[in-house]
């Protein structure tokens, strides 16, 4: 019987491979596929902490709304790269070059 | 509003009233008869402030050390900070107020020659003339900071569009570095504010002032100061950038070359005034124990004002820059009064800030006059070529006002400028005997300088270019001569303008006297 | 009548008026101009005269002073309070001084209608006289250092613009300001003794500062590790070296000739120059507590020696009378260093009285000497020559003044110089250190026979040198706004209007006791007059005299006993007898070298080639002012403190702020492109590398390096926790 | 007390109305033809919405504070304040927007929609009373915001914009979950009011796990408040976005997101607990930070779009010291800030924005000697920036005064004279416009088209304000101080 912590380290081991996608990878898809991690480690969570700690419904909730928005988010996002393939022909992040920081 | 009179508000919005009027007027005249409209408005306008400045000298109780109460106004305005509108006059601000409002009268007729967007200028001068009403008038600190900063937006523009060649950034220059100033000044006035427990009269000077805040302490970076040590500086730095005072005085060289004439004028003659104004109306009064404890570095700076910039005036080839620097160092005289808290020290500062405001008005107006007919400034072209010579057999007139002027500012006996030195030294002698002795040659550099300046330009033969400068005209020996006038007079029989000031004067200084 | 403030202070107040009234008018009615300060000058005359009645001779003569005064302003108020009085102080000094100047000054207004009156600035001429008059006056009448440095000032701002009066020429204002400033280098002393004194005193006024010191209060009081006597008594003495033209200030009273001769003659000869010694006379309580005589004697006998040598080379006419004006001071400062307090004073109305006379006989011959090729008028000596055909009146005045101030006997410069010579020897006698000043006075009164007489012989005797010259000069016809001044000046350079005994007594007789009346006239401060003094009220304060007519001769010589009163007087009659033939030597050189031409002075020049040049170069001292203090000191530092303030100070430290925003800017750039672009990625993959095989390949991106950031920033944050 | 949820809706008036005007709006697009008429219904159809939401809540400011929903959400006069300003700043952008060339004439019916919609979220957000709500507050923001970003369609630097937005928003969220979930863990309720209980007590481990959860969750909330280090995107994607996109985010989002961040700060560090300190500390870094970094950035800037962007990042900031204080006296001066920053950025965009349009860019240079061709605009612009800059007596100092009385009163002295000399550099970089408009010559003098009559009546109008509240600014401060936070 799986305890809170691995389901921690769990959610904690998907949120650092998010990140570490958005860092090391170029390509965006993939990129808006580790924001899904992380939105996922923290989903993740919220379902853990609610089942081992406290009874209410709170996390249940939280993580269905996450997974709703993680979509929105997620459509929106892939309309953007479409977006940005058209004008570049280009999927690759370092592509994002036209403004000046 | 309490109080019987409501003669401040006429004084400090008739100048306000000017503005609308030059924005206003010109609407119903053609255009080649607006200009003359807008000359004509301002001048009626400051002659009128200048006739409600002396109904005030006339109404002025001298006996009565402190604020009048017969012209104090007051009203609430933000209800949240106990902020409120109040105006007072004293014996210290009463010359001020006076100075102000002869200096711009006859600005106003010294700029009768501007012709580059003339409503504008005139607008905006008006609207300077208001706020330093407004800085000299008020009682409520935050009232005194909103003047203190809105007299830096005309300014800025008066300096930047009708100023000379480099004017932008003398402009620019100018306007951060008194913000930067008064910005840890307003950091102070909140501190006071909550420091006095956010009552009634936490932004009131007068009910601040008296050594309240003797104990409180402000403990930062770990370690505890004293606040009334810690605030004393703030707002030392505050007023010692309008002085200017040493380190902070870089701006007034460039403003002054760069300003317009009239604008110089203003500047010299009163706003520089302001900060000596603040240490005695707000500084001294509200920390006397730490204006106390660093009087020693108020006359050091003092000092170093004093030779510092008759030194470096003694080396310009620009006689305007001369002139500025040649304030640099007069108003080091004031500093020096100041540091020496009794009697006649203080009062001499006071004295020495009015004869200052009319000696130096003098000189740059002198030199506008001149500059109107040269368009030049060289007293040594780079070149090493003569800028002027001769002027003394070119310009008669014009010389001898320009020796009363020269004279009165390096403190010649009979003219104005002495006295208040002499007072000044008086009072520092016993507690800064060093100090004197140094002050005393700066006197004499004061000297060197000018005479030096004056036997190059106006000495010898006629340099060929100046041979087709006219004397001065009419207008120009009519506003010349009230200055002259008061310059002479005041020398003569100082005691019109000290019986004004002394026993507010005294009154602080006694008050400096119980934390010595 | 009684006096008050008012009809003392008229004598003061009618050059004024005149002064007030001309600035206006001159323009438009020169004439009547002049006319007002001509009245205004005899009229305070009138005055100052019945004033010297009064006190000398009349129902003053008993009166010790009389001392009105009025409130100029005070600063009572508030709880605190200060009252500045002004007001007049009367004793026989300022009478006599009074009566001097208002004298001196009719006479020379006099004589300057007729010089200046072809000048095209006739009138401002007399606009300036006038103010001038009515300072030194007011000098004169002063009760307190304040007024005293006001007028004092005020002289300055007069002599400033009469040396300044040709302000076509270039020089002219390079004199007026070298004289201002030197003056003024003395001026600031001056003032800072006077706070000293004030702040120990707490009064200005000379009164109170007596009754002080008569109370002994300065003792023991310290300034600046000084006694305070000392302290304050030096700083005023420095106004004395700046205005009286001390060594080492002297520098500035040569060029001062830039100006019009009479004002050479009343400004820089007869008043103004003597304000400086009627100072010290008057602080000479507080001089003698600081112990500065020794000190007093050695500038007045330096003084009095080396400008004595300078003006033997001179061969400017009026440059002489100004080397002999200095030398001549000198001798009145040292007569106050030997405490020979009334000859001091004596000598000081003498020679106001010969200097004034010679500088206008100076005018009137200069005047005449116009050359017709450069239409100017010639100073110079070695054009001149046999004048005294030409100008017998003249020549006559000249050498009534001559002889005066050489101090050939019955003439009052022998009368007040040998004095003053006498009490040096003196004082030697007491103090082996007085021989130094004493030498060099007698030295120096030898040589001032000499080249007095060798400008007379070189002007008036023997032969024209410059014919063409000579013949331009016109006939001298009696004018009497000319020559009146000067026949009164030199029936007054007699001896027995100073010394009051006539001539029949025998010479030696003379030498000492020549100056009796004078003595009863003027006598230092008896300190122990004034001990009650602080009592007093202000307003008015007459104190019966308590000094007697009879025998104070001796006084200088600090009261001393019957039998040093014999010493002293055998030294006097050495004195006397040593000054005598010194003075007969002086004009016998003269005689040998120019009019017999027997001993030739070319032979000297080679002989002591160095000290001439030397001479001529007035020992460097203008060099070393001018070109070494401020050409070398002040405008170089001046010059570096102005770059410093612009090129550094502000360009960099208050500018900086901008540049460092600006960098602060360019670095975060920097930042982003340098160090994220490589850096960033691939110092972030090489490290990733180094541990991570799953991220072998990790490249990163600017917009992923800010994910990076972002987790470095969580990193830290976590790592400040724990 | 809880009300039942239809009682609720009669209390959650305005932003239903927002949501209907958005549907409504959806309907019309559909029937949406390529003509102005068209375009004209649309517009007033949104301004009429809008108007009303703007009526009902100023309306409702002073009714007493409630939770509803189940007290997921709170309507207090302090969201009501901050839902006026929003509402304010929508308007002004929709305006900015039908004026506006930057937005193809065919999108902007999308705009609008997607404008009402981000509001929504901000409002949502603004009265936000559980980690759910304040979820989906930030995430209607930033999802309609990535949109938005990227608007113009063929250019590139837009739909980056929109794609950099959308990344950065994307992971700043997921760690602001991901905090979120931790602190749900430990307090184990999502619900603020009874999180500020449990914080009080607490145990060492708790404390460890909850200090980094409650950073990660700020992140979220200073990725949309654009403060450091979350403030990168910035630049860029005002930049990218076009003129109108960029006014909006300069307004809504901040004020929304600073409304957020306040409440709960106050909700949770408003009495001394474990966290307390080190929530002040990080606050009070963190304000500095920003201002100085948007001070500081903003100063290089050529083009004056980008430099209001950094100058918003320094305004966050000092808004941002009003929160460091946790008391009525910063939610009070917040208010006060965000209502006058509201005119400044409007005016300052706006002419900005028809400047643009007539020359392409706007960069410093297209406004030499403005005041020699539009005086009015030229006096309301340098009004503006010297308001900005905090110079009396304009609206901008007072709202810095307001905060810097907040700092000083808790006797942060320190960081009051910090934020003071922040507003003198950013003062350099005002004047510098005001300096070109006024000193410098004309350098072009064919007109502005869209200066026309109204707009400039309409500039001026937005400018009296700024004037105004700097001199009668008691009414105004005294709402801001009645617009308390529910604290349950």
């Amino acid at each position: 019987m799986a305890s809170l912590y691995s389901y921690l380290f769990l959610s904690f081991f998907m949120f650092v491979i998010g990140m570490a996608v958005m860092i090391a990878r170029k390509n965006v898809i993939a990129m808006l596929l580790g924001i899904e991690l992380i939105l996922n480690a923290a989903a993740l969570n919220f379902v853990a902490y609610t089942r081992f700690i406290n009874q209410n419904l709170d996390g249940h909730i939280m993580s269905l709304f996450i997974i709703v928005i993680a979509a929105a988010e997620a459509a929106v996002g892939l309309a953007i790269v479409i977006r940005f393939f058209q004008v570049r022909e280009s999927i690759h992040v370092d592509d994002a070059t036209q403004l000046q920081a | 509003m309490h109080g019987t009179s409501t003669l401040l508000n006429w004084i400090l919005w008739t100048p306000f009233l000017g503005v609308l009027g030059v924005i206003i007027f010109p609407l119903f005249f053609s255009k080649d008869k607006q200009d003359n409209v807008v000359r004509w408005w301002s001048l009626v306008n400051t002659i009128a402030s200048m006739i409600l400045a002396v109904v005030l000298y006339m109404k002025f109780d001298n006996s009565v050390p402190g604020m009048q109460e017969q012209f104090m106004v007051k009203m609430a305005w933000i209800k949240q900070f106990n902020i409120f509108y109040t105006l007072g006059v004293d014996g210290i601000s009463l010359p001020m107020i006076l100075l102000t409002a002869l200096l711009f009268f006859l600005c106003i007729l010294s700029s009768w020659t501007i012709t580059k967007s003339v409503k504008g200028y005139f607008a905006l001068f008006l609207m300077l003339q208001s706020t330093v009403y407004g800085v000299f008038m008020a009682l409520d600190f935050f009232l005194f900071y909103v003047y203190w900063e809105v007299m830096l937006l005309p300014m800025f523009f008066l300096i930047g569009i009708w100023g000379g060649e480099n004017r932008e950034y003398a402009a620019v220059k100018f306007f951060l570095y008194t913000f930067f100033g008064s910005i840890l000044m307003l950091v102070g006035i909140v501190a006071l504010y909550y420091a006095s427990g956010k009552g009634i009269d936490s932004f009131n000077i007068l009910a601040l002032s008296g050594g309240k805040f003797t104990d409180n302490m402000v403990s930062m970076f770990g370690t505890t100061f004293s606040f009334s040590k810690l605030f004393f500086v703030a707002m030392f730095i505050g007023f010692a950038i309008k002085v200017p005072v040493f380190p902070f005085h870089t701006w007034l060289p460039h403003a002054h070359v760069q300003a317009p004439t009239a604008v110089s004028v203003i500047l010299a003659g009163v706003l520089l005034k302001m900060g000596t104004y603040g240490f005695l109306r707000i500084a001294y009064p509200i920390f006397p124990q730490a204006s106390v404890h660093f009087a020693d570095w108020i006359a050091i700076l003092g000092l170093i004002n004093v030779i510092y910039g008759a030194l470096c005036a003694m080396a310009q080839t620009d006689v305007k820059k001369l002139v500025a620097y040649s304030s640099v160092s007069h108003m080091g005289f004031v500093m020096l009064g100041l540091a020496a808290m009794t009697v006649h020290g203080m009062n001499g500062a006071v004295l020495q800030m009015f004869n200052h405001g009319t000696s130096t008005a003098m000189m740059f107006l002198l030199i506008g006059i001149l500059y109107e007919r040269s368009h030049h400034r060289w007293i040594v072209r780079p070149d090493g070529s003569k800028g002027f010579g001769g002027l003394y057999t070119q310009l008669p007139r014009y010389s001898i006002v320009f020796i009363i002027a020269m004279f009165a500012s390096m403190g010649l006996p009979g003219l104005s400028g002495f006295i208040s030195e002499a007072l000044i030294f008086l009072g520092i002698y016993q507690k800064y005997t060093t100090i004197t002795v140094l002050g005393l040659f700066g006197l004499l550099i004061g000297a060197a300088y000018l005479l030096w300046m004056f036997k190059r330009m106006f000495f010898g033969e006629v340099v060929e270019e100046c041979k087709s400068y006219t004397d001065m005209n009419a207008r120009e020996i009519f506003y010349m001569t009230p200055l002259c006038i008061a310059v002479i007079v005041f020398g003569i029989y100082p005691a019109p303008v000290l019986d004004i000031m002394k026993s507010s004067v005294g009154q602080l200084v006694s008050l400096l006297a119980q934390f010595q | 009548m009684e006096y008050n403030v008012l009809n003392i202070g008229l004598i003061v107040l009618l050059p004024f008026f005149a002064f007030v009234i001309n600035s206006f008018i001159v323009k438009k009615f020169t004439n009547l101009a002049v006319g007002i300060s001509c009245a205004a000058i005899l009229g305070s005359f009138v005055l100052a005269s019945r004033v010297f009645y009064d006190f000398v001779f009349g129902k003053y003569s008993t009166n010790y002073h009389v001392h009105k005064t009025f409130e100029w302003f005070n600063l009572n108020g508030g709880g605190q309070d200060f009252t500045m009085n002004m007001g007049v102080y009367i004793d026989n000094m300022s009478a006599t001084l009074l009566f001097m100047v208002t004298g001196v000054a009719s006479l020379i207004h006099i004589f300057s209608t007729y010089y200046m009156k072809d000048d095209k600035r006739y009138g401002r001429f007399f606009v300036y006289m006038s103010l001038f008059t009515s300072a030194m006056l007011g000098l004169g009448l002063s009760d307190n250092l304040l007024s005293v440095f006001i007028f004092w000032e005020l002289m300055g701002f007069c002599s400033y613009s009469l040396i300044g009066f040709y302000y076509e020429k270039e020089e002219a204002g390079n004199a007026n300001v070298k004289a201002f400033m030197t003056t003024r280098v003395g001026d600031v002393f001056f003032l800072l003794g006077i706070l000293a004194v004030y702040w120990q005193v707490g009064s200005f006024t000379f009164v109170d500062i007596y009754a002080y010191l008569a109370t002994g209060g300065m003792e023991g009081v310290m300034v600046l590790g000084i006694p305070l006597a000392t302290f304050a008594g030096i700083a005023i003495f420095m106004g004395t070296i700046g205005k009286s033209a001390q060594f080492p200030l002297q520098v500035w009273l040569p060029d001062a000739m830039m100006g019009p001769t009479p004002c050479s003659a009343l400004i820089h000869a007869a008043t103004m120059v003597a304000a400086g010694v009627y100072l010290s006379l008057r602080m000479y309580p507080l001089m003698e507590a600081g112990g500065l005589l020794p000190f007093i004697a050695t500038i007045g006998g330096i003084t009095a020696f080396g400008a004595a040598t300078i003006a033997l080379v001179q061969t400017d006419f009026k440059a002489v009378l100004a080397y002999s004006t200095i030398s001549q001071l000198g001798y009145m400062v040292l007569g106050i260093g030997v405490g020979s307090y009334n000859a001091a004073f004596m000598h000081l109305i003498t020679h106001a009285v010969f200097k004034a006379c010679l500088f206008l006989s100076a005018g009137s011959v200069i005047h005449s000497l116009h050359d017709h090729h450069t239409h100017a008028h010639v100073q110079e000596m070695p054009r001149m020559g046999g004048l005294r055909h030409k100008m017998k009146f003249t020549w006559f005045a000249m050498w009534c003044c001559t002889l005066a101030i050489a101090g050939i006997p019955f003439f009052s410069g022998f009368v007040s110089k040998d004095r003053i010579l006498g009490d040096a020897l003196v004082m030697a006698t007491y103090n082996p250190y007085y021989w130094f000043p004493a030498a060099l006075g007698f030295c120096g009164a030898l040589l001032t026979a000499f080249y007095m007489c060798r400008m007379m012989f070189l002007a008036f005797h023997g032969e024209p040198r410059d014919k063409d010259l000579y013949d331009h000069v016109h006939e001298e016809k009696f004018s009497w706004n000319r020559n009146l001044p000067l026949l009164i000046l030199s029936v007054f350079t007699l001896g027995v209007w100073f010394s009051g005994s006539l001539t029949g007594q025998k010479l030696v007789k003379v030498a000492h006791e020549k100056i009796e009346w004078f003595d009863t006239l003027i006598a230092e401060p008896k300190l122990e007059v004034f001990k009650d003094y602080q009592s007093q009220e202000w307003g008015s304060r007459d104190i019966k005299s308590t000094l007697t007519f009879s025998k104070s001769v001796y006084d200088s010589t600090h009261g001393k006993s019957e039998e040093e009163y014999h010493h002293v007087h055998k030294v006097h009659v050495i004195g006397a007898w040593a000054s005598i033939f010194i003075a007969f030597g002086g004009v016998f050189i003269a005689f040998m070298m120019y009019i017999r031409k027997s001993w030739n002075p070319g032979w000297w020049v080679n002989t002591f080639s160095g000290w001439y040049r030397a001479l001529q170069n007035k020992y460097h001292f203008d060099d070393l002012y001018i070109k070494g203090v401020i050409q070398k000191g002040l405008l170089p530092v001046n010059n570096f403190l102005a770059w410093l303030d612009m090129g550094i100070y502000d360009k960099y430290a208050i500018d900086g702020w901008e540049k460092v925003n600006r960098c602060a800017f360019t670095i975060s750039k920097w930042f982003d492109h340098i160090f994220v672009d490589t850096i960033g990625v691939d110092g972030t993959g090489a490290s990733v590398r180094a541990f991570n095989v799953i991220l072998r390949t990790l490249q990163s991106g600017k917009i992923q390096f800010y994910f990076i950031m972002i987790v470095l920033v969580l990193a830290g944050y976590i790592w400040s926790l724990v | 007390m809880h009300l039942s949820y239809l009682a609720s809706l009669g209390h959650y008036l305005p932003e239903l109305i927002v949501c209907l005007t958005m549907v409504g709006l959806l309907i019309l697009e559909a029937t949406y033809d390529k003509h102005e008429r068209g375009r004209g219904m649309l517009y007033s159809a949104a301004v009429i919405g809008l108007f009303v939401a703007f009526c009902i809540s100023v309306g409702s400011l002073t009714d007493q504070a409630q939770p509803l929903f189940t007290n997921s959400v709170v309507i207090d006069p302090f969201s009501g304040f901050l839902k006026i300003i929003m509402i304010l700043g929508t308007l002004g952008a929709v305006y900015l927007a039908a004026q506006s060339k930057d937005i193809y004439s065919e999108m902007k019916a999308e705009f609008v929609i997607l404008a009402t919609g981000v509001l929504m979220g901000g409002m949502l957000l603004a009265s936000a009373n559980n980690m759910l709500i304040l979820y989906l507050g930030i995430e209607t923001l930033s999802i309609l915001s990535y949109a938005l970003a990227s608007f113009r369609k063929a250019d590139e630097r837009s739909s980056e914009a929109g794609l950099k937005y959308a990344l950065y928003g994307g992971v700043s969220a997921g760690i602001m979950l991901f905090g979120m979930s931790h602190i749900f863990g430990v307090v184990g309720t999502i619900q603020f009011s009874e999180m500020g209980a449990r914080l009080s007590e607490l145990s060492g481990t708790q404390i460890a796990i909850l200090a980094p959860s409650f950073f990660m969750f700020f992140a979220g909330l200073g990725y949309k408040l654009a403060c450091a280090p979350f403030h990168m995107w910035t630049p860029d994607v005002y930049e990218g976005s076009p003129l109108p996109v960029t006014a909006f985010f300069a307004i809504v989002p901040k004020l929304a997101a600073i409304g957020a961040l306040t409440r709960v700060t106050m909700v949770f560090f408003q009495d001394v607990n474990a966290l307390h300190h080190s929530w002040i500390a990080l606050l009070q870094v963190v304000a500095i930070i920003t201002m100085t970094v948007g001070n500081v950035g903003a100063i290089g800037q050529r083009s004056i779009k980008r430099m209001l962007a950094y100058s918003s990042i320094g305004h966050a900031g000092m808004m941002l010291m009003g929160v460091v204080v946790i008391n009525e006296l910063g939610a009070r001066a917040i208010l006060f800030y965000g209502a006058t920053y509201l005119f400044m950025t409007l005016v300052a965009f706006l002419i900005t924005s028809f400047v643009q349009d007539k020359y392409g860019n706007d960069h410093f240079e297209r406004f030499n000697g403005f005041i020699y061709r539009y005086p009015l605009m030229a006096i309301a612009m340098s009004v503006v920036m010297f308001s900005l800059a905090g110079i009396p007596p304009l609206s901008g100092f007072v709202a810095k005064f307001n905060i810097l009385a907040a700092v000083i009163e808790k006797k942060y002295y320190v960081l009051a004279i910090i934020g003071g000399l922040n507003s003198v550099i950013s003062l350099y970089y005002y004047l510098k416009i005001v300096r070109l408009m006024v000193f410098k010559d004309v350098e072009s003098d064919e007109n502005i088209e869209g200066l026309g009559f109204v707009n400039q009546a309409v500039i001026l109008g937005l400018t009296v304000p700024v004037l105004l509240l700097g001199v009668f600014w008691s009414k105004l401060i005294s709402l801001a101080g009645a617009a308390k936070i529910l604290i349950q």
